[in-house]
């Protein structure tokens, strides 16, 4: 399949706004989307610049805009986008160069939810015990591969840098709802304010970008009504 | 940049944090080329094995056992011994620091079978691999993270590692090329240790991130210290066809089995006990033999793997990602048709040789050097010998991990910075405005290629004396055209075609030692078979190799090293039947 | 441009639409103030609003203020009944039949005066 | 099965004002459907636009009820609609100067359109004033 590939590029040295540039590459349909990158910077222009690493869509290196909606290049396939394709890097991220945007302030919200298991009373000798159903209701924010791709596709973050965004929230979520975990209380607090949870406005682009499938307009909703009533870590 | 720290972690896997962790109070940098989360341990889908004993009796001696045996006696039985004790303490801690296994329903740690782990010596699977869904290695990666946030470990992400910096016999530090800038850093430390990983990517059909490029082992390479088992290289048998994306061997823990093109189910043929369920090397020469035999599917280089009987539940529940990779690379349906599969890159039990507590050893004596240490797949410490069972891998991270800074924590106490060596950056930077400067004209991406076709036909799961000549000599001329290369990007910042080629150089070392060992290795053992030694020589070569680096290619020196015993019977190498 | 779907086209519109009618509130607010300066000043004021052009105005309003009730509605279901978030898309497109459906009648009652349709009310087709 | 490990508290409820704003949001949202539909569907399908008047108005106000009706639907979307307001300027207003300014400003107006309204609504005489009195 001969594919064109639209890509938006920008290179801080040399230029002072970003621009389109053009790529024509004959490709499998069966191949990935990274494929292609690759094949356009082994073959064409090495200074095409982008992130990848696992390439089978778990680690969370290559979120980018791909015909306008946040998707993993690994994940996607050249026979699923036709003949021509769009690849910008993503929204609300300032860009590094080219396809690579600045992770840090992604990472230091992520860090600002105590992402980590809190408890205050001592260690068992073996494992803390956990019923199935305990761990299967925090199961769907166990699968995030922090790619970013959830909160750069919002509306609320585009607006509000600042925002803590989806991704977070869905770690939080984690936690708050792990049978184990002793500091749901302090992540609910610091979600209640001003930059928190509030700021979703239920716009579902994260849960349609994740490439994790999870559904993170749901569990941003759990921990909204888990600030309103409190309750219990329990199955909803 | 000058930075001064006790220790210095290059790799941020599961075994660059375990050992992060055990650093509470010490000044401890981690560096890693990506960031933390996106390290390949995330890949890891099976699970981690531990004598729990939580679904049936097991014990660490049974696990000890299927060790040995699984990596064909050529592991060191005092480490295995470490490895499988240790391993139930840190699952606990695992588990304490929040990794979200799954749970049996009296509310433990469930687990699953697994290729090669047994009960009583051999008699038939035991569940013993600790899982969380198909993504284990996920969670164990994204656990360690947290726990690192949570202990405030400080990090460098994107920064590149060129060098091992050594004075007067001692490690002192490293140097590293921050890719957002450009610009090259040294790292003052008393106590170094590589976690980065293996280099699967010598290899086209690979489950190997693009980041596998054998960097940890190349630069200690460069800098004398020789590597242990290059030879010893692990195919695993499900990958997908054409992609070599992985299908975890939970598959066939949880009852997938092979299929051939007249439907048989061909693993009970070979392996009466273990079936599908024998160790990876067995089952990769199995279905080449089949493919050999005209059994592929439509002729081709390919079997499949059946999922249809296990039902959806059990599919979607317990198998959620392979389902996921098979829908997305292949457009097949596991719950209804079988899946492609053909033997793909995957683990490198060889590498920097290390003693049971993490700390880089460089000859047959077992000379440690001091301050440098290697865990994780970048090292060898042995427990894998020929062959590594499944889950046995994160089990290495987190037990040799583990030691390793507990090692580095009272080594810098009880010692202080070794001075830099003069120039200290000089080699790396003139790595860098070499590769700049170069107006060769050749193609970093092409060498790669030409070594990765060579690779997967000659250095394969079968090998024998001519075809491991030929790649040799590819080898090279392609590290004479390796010299040549020329890039396109002269930026400084964020250049990736720069940290492509240089990791190319990586690749290319890693693989030269491969070669070297499996030509030297006139037996077949494990993961190493030899059509023209198709038999195991335990008289010549119950021994480990050591590939010291040459001018070229050719001129690799191999010395050579004890495999070490401990004095139990049931431990005696014996034929390897499953 | 950002290829959103629905969740993002109904919040955009929801936003829209909560402002225009905030805008609304404020002049009308301004208008029921005239109610001070007696009847005559008042009966002059409003009586703007029966003219064609403030009555378009007024659709729109009606219009953006069906749509931000019922999106509200789902908006409250999304965030307090556990599956709503699961059944966006569909109360979207319920949310939008249900704003056509009695947008359209509306619309004949305001506009009927002004091409003498039969309407029926007070002062109807007067 | 609940498997009485000793861990998982119950979550307290965090509050704060961004807390009692959404549920403000929520509340008011529901009150105002009936509210502000009703009042629509008097103004322009009961009665056309045409016959609102001093007199019809002063007719309504007889009753009470009427005055607490506006006077609630008055409130209640002044301060939903304004504190949608403040959302959306907080939203996109980055300075931080920028944004208290704007919001002093929003919340002047919502306290001056308070009194206003009230005003009105109370002092408004309906004596002498009654009947539909359709204009034109
Ligand atoms: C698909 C797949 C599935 C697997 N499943 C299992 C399983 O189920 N069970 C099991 O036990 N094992 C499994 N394995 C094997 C296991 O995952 C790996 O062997 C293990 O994760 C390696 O971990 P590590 O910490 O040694 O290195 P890695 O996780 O590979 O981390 C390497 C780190 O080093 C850094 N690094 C590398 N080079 C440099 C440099 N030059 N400068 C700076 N930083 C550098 C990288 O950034 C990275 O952070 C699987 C492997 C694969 C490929
Ligand atoms: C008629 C019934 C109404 C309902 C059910 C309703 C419901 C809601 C809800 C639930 C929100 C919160 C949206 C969010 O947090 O994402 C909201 C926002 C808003 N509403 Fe209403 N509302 C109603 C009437 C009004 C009226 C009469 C006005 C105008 C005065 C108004 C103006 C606004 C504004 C400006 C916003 C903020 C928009 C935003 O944040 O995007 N609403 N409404
Ligand atoms: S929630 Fe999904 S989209 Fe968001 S960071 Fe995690 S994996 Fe990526
Ligand atoms: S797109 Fe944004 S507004 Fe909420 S539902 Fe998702 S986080
Ligand atoms: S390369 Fe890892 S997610 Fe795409």
């Amino acid at each position: 399949m001969n594919v064109l590939m639209r890509i938006r590029r920008f290179d801080p040295d040399k230029d002072n706004k970003p621009y389109w540039d053009e790529f024509r590459v004959e490709m499998d349909p069966i191949d990935r989307l990274l494929d292609a990158l690759n094949t356009v910077k082994w073959t064409m222009d090495g200074t095409l610049t982008y992130r990848r690493s696992c390439a089978h869509g778990v680690c969370g290196s290559d979120a980018m805009r791909i015909n306008g909606r946040n998707r993993l290049a690994c994940k996607v396939l050249i026979r699923d986008i036709g003949n021509k394709v769009t690849i910008e890097p993503m929204l609300g991220y300032p860009v590094l160069r080219d396809l690579v945007v600045d992770m840090d302030a992604f990472f230091d919200k992520y860090k600002s939810i105590k992402p980590y298991l809190i408890t205050t009373d001592s260690e068992p000798g073996t494992e803390r015990l956990q019923s199935p159903e305990e761990r299967a209701r925090y199961d769907e924010g166990t699968k995030c591969i922090l790619c970013g791709a959830c909160t750069g596709s919002c509306p609320s973050v585009w607006g509000n840098p600042d925002w803590v965004g989806p991704a977070t929230i869905v770690n939080a979520h984690r936690f708050i709802f792990d049978s184990r975990d002793q500091g749901g209380a302090d992540r609910l607090a610091i979600l209640g304010q001003r930059n928190g949870v509030w700021r979703c406005r239920t716009i579902f682009n994260c849960a349609d970008a994740c490439p994790r499938g999870i559904p993170v307009t749901e569990l941003i909703e759990q921990v909204k009504r888990a600030i309103v009533y409190g309750g219990d870590t329990k199955v909803e | 940049m000058y930075y001064k720290f006790d220790v210095v972690i290059v790799g941020a896997g599961g075994a660059g944090l375990m050992a992060a962790m055990q650093l509470e109070g010490a000044s401890v940098a981690v560096l890693t080329k990506v960031y933390p989360t996106r390290s390949h341990t995330g890949a890891a889908q099976g699970g981690v094995a531990a004598a729990l004993g939580n679904q049936e009796e097991d014990h660490w001696k049974w696990h000890m056992y299927d060790t040995v045996k699984g990596g064909d006696y050529l592991v060191d039985q005092p480490a295995a011994e470490v490895l499988t004790r240790e391993a139930i303490d840190a699952i606990y801690e695992l588990e304490h620091r929040g990794l979200p296994f799954n749970r049996t329903a009296d509310g433990r740690i469930d687990q699953r079978r697994f290729g090669g782990h047994t009960r009583n010596f051999g008699e038939g699977p035991v569940r013993r691999s600790c899982y969380a869904a198909d993504r284990t290695g996920h969670m164990l990666l994204q656990t360690m993270y947290q726990s690192s946030i949570k202990n405030q470990v400080r990090f460098f992400n994107e920064y590149l590692v060129l060098d091992l910096l050594l004075n007067n016999g001692q490690a002192c530090g490293v140097v590293a090329m921050e890719i957002r800038t450009g610009e090259i850093h040294t790292f003052h430390a008393k106590a170094v240790m590589f976690a980065t990983g293996g280099y699967g990517r010598a290899w086209r059909i690979t489950s190997n991130a693009f980041a596998c490029m054998g960097d940890g082992m190349a630069i200690a390479y460069r800098r004398g210290i020789p590597l242990e088992d290059m030879e010893m290289y692990q195919f695993h048998p499900t990958g997908i066809y054409k992609v070599g994306v992985l299908l975890s061997e939970a598959a066939r823990g949880e009852g997938g089995k092979l299929l051939n093109n007249e439907g048989e189910y061909f693993m009970e043929r070979y392996m009466p006990t273990l079936k599908d369920l024998a160790p990876r090397d067995i089952v990769s020469r199995c279905i080449l033999q089949e493919v050999h035999a005209g059994r592929g599917i439509d002729g081709k280089d390919y079997v499949y793997l059946d999922l249809r009987h296990l039902g959806a539940k059990v599919i979607e529940e317990k198998l959620p990602d392979i389902t996921d990779f098979a829908r997305n690379y292949l457009g097949v349906e596991p719950i209804t048709e079988p899946v492609p599969i053909q033997p793909t890159a995957h683990y490198a039990m060889g590498g920097i040789p290390t003693d049971i507590d993490a700390r880089v050893v460089i000859d047959p004596q077992w000379t440690p050097l001091p301050g440098f240490y290697a865990a994780g797949e970048v090292a060898c410490v042995s427990v894998h010998g020929a062959n590594r069972l499944g889950t046995n891998s994160l089990v290495d991270l987190i037990v040799f991990g583990r030691r390793a800074g507990k090692h580095m924590a009272k080594f810098i106490k009880e010692s202080s910075h070794a001075p830099l060596p003069p120039e200290p950056e000089s080699y790396s930077r003139e790595l860098v405005s070499t590769m700049f400067a170069s107006t060769g004209g050749e193609s970093a991406a092409r060498i790669r290629s030409a070594l990765q076709n060579e690779m997967d036909e000659k250095v394969f799961v079968e090998r024998d004396e001519k075809g491991l000549q030929e790649a040799l000599d590819t080898l090279d001329r392609l590290q004479d055209t390796y010299t040549r290369v020329q890039l396109q990007d002269k930026g400084k910042k964020f250049n990736t075609e720069l940290v492509e080629a240089i990791e190319l150089g990586f690749l290319l070392e890693c693989s030269e030692a491969t070669i070297h060992g499996a030509l030297a290795r006139q037996e077949s053992r494990g993961a190493h078979y030899r059509t023209d030694y198709p038999h195991r020589d335990d008289a010549n070569w119950l021994k480990h190799t050591l590939a010291y680096k040459g001018a070229k290619a050719h001129d690799v020196r191999l010395d050579f090293k004890d495999v070490q015993m401990v004095d139990d019977p049931v431990f005696v190498p014996k034929e390897r039947k499953y | 441009m950002y290829r959103g779907q629905s969740g993002m086209w109904s919040w955009l519109l929801h936003r829209i639409t909560g402002l225009g009618v905030l805008l609304f509130l404020l002049i009308h607010v301004v208008d029921i103030g005239l109610l001070n300066f007696g009847s005559k000043v008042y009966n002059e004021g409003i009586s703007l609003f029966g003219t064609a052009a403030v009555r378009v105005l007024s659709m729109a309003l009606i219009g953006g203020l069906l749509y931000h009730s019922f999106n509200g509605v789902r908006i409250i279901l999304i965030d307090f009944w556990p599956k709503g978030a699961r059944y966006q898309g569909v109360m979207f497109a319920i949310v939008m039949a249900l704003t056509i459906v009695s947008f359209l009648p509306m619309a004949y009652f305001v506009m009927g005066p002004v091409f003498g349709w039969p309407t029926g009310n007070l002062r109807g087709g007067a | 099965m609940r498997i009485p490990s000793g861990y998982g508290p119950r979550l307290s409820g965090a509050g704060g004002f961004e807390t009692f704003s959404w549920y403000f949001f929520r509340i008011s949202g529901v009150a105002l459907i009936f509210l502000a539909l009703i009042h629509i569907f008097l103004n322009h399908v009961a009665t056309d636009v045409s016959c609102t008047s001093y007199q019809l108005v002063a007719m309504r106000y007889t009753n009470p009820f009427w005055r607490l009706y506006d006077w609630l639907l008055l409130t209640l979307a002044l301060l939903h609609g304004m504190n949608g307001l403040r959302v959306v300027i907080d939203d996109y207003v980055r300075s931080r100067g920028w944004q208290l300014t704007l919001q002093s400003v929003a919340g002047l107006v919502t306290l001056t359109y308070f009194m206003l309204g009230t005003i009105t609504l109370i002092t408004f005489q309906t004596a002498g004033a009654l009947g539909p009195g359709c204009l034109r």
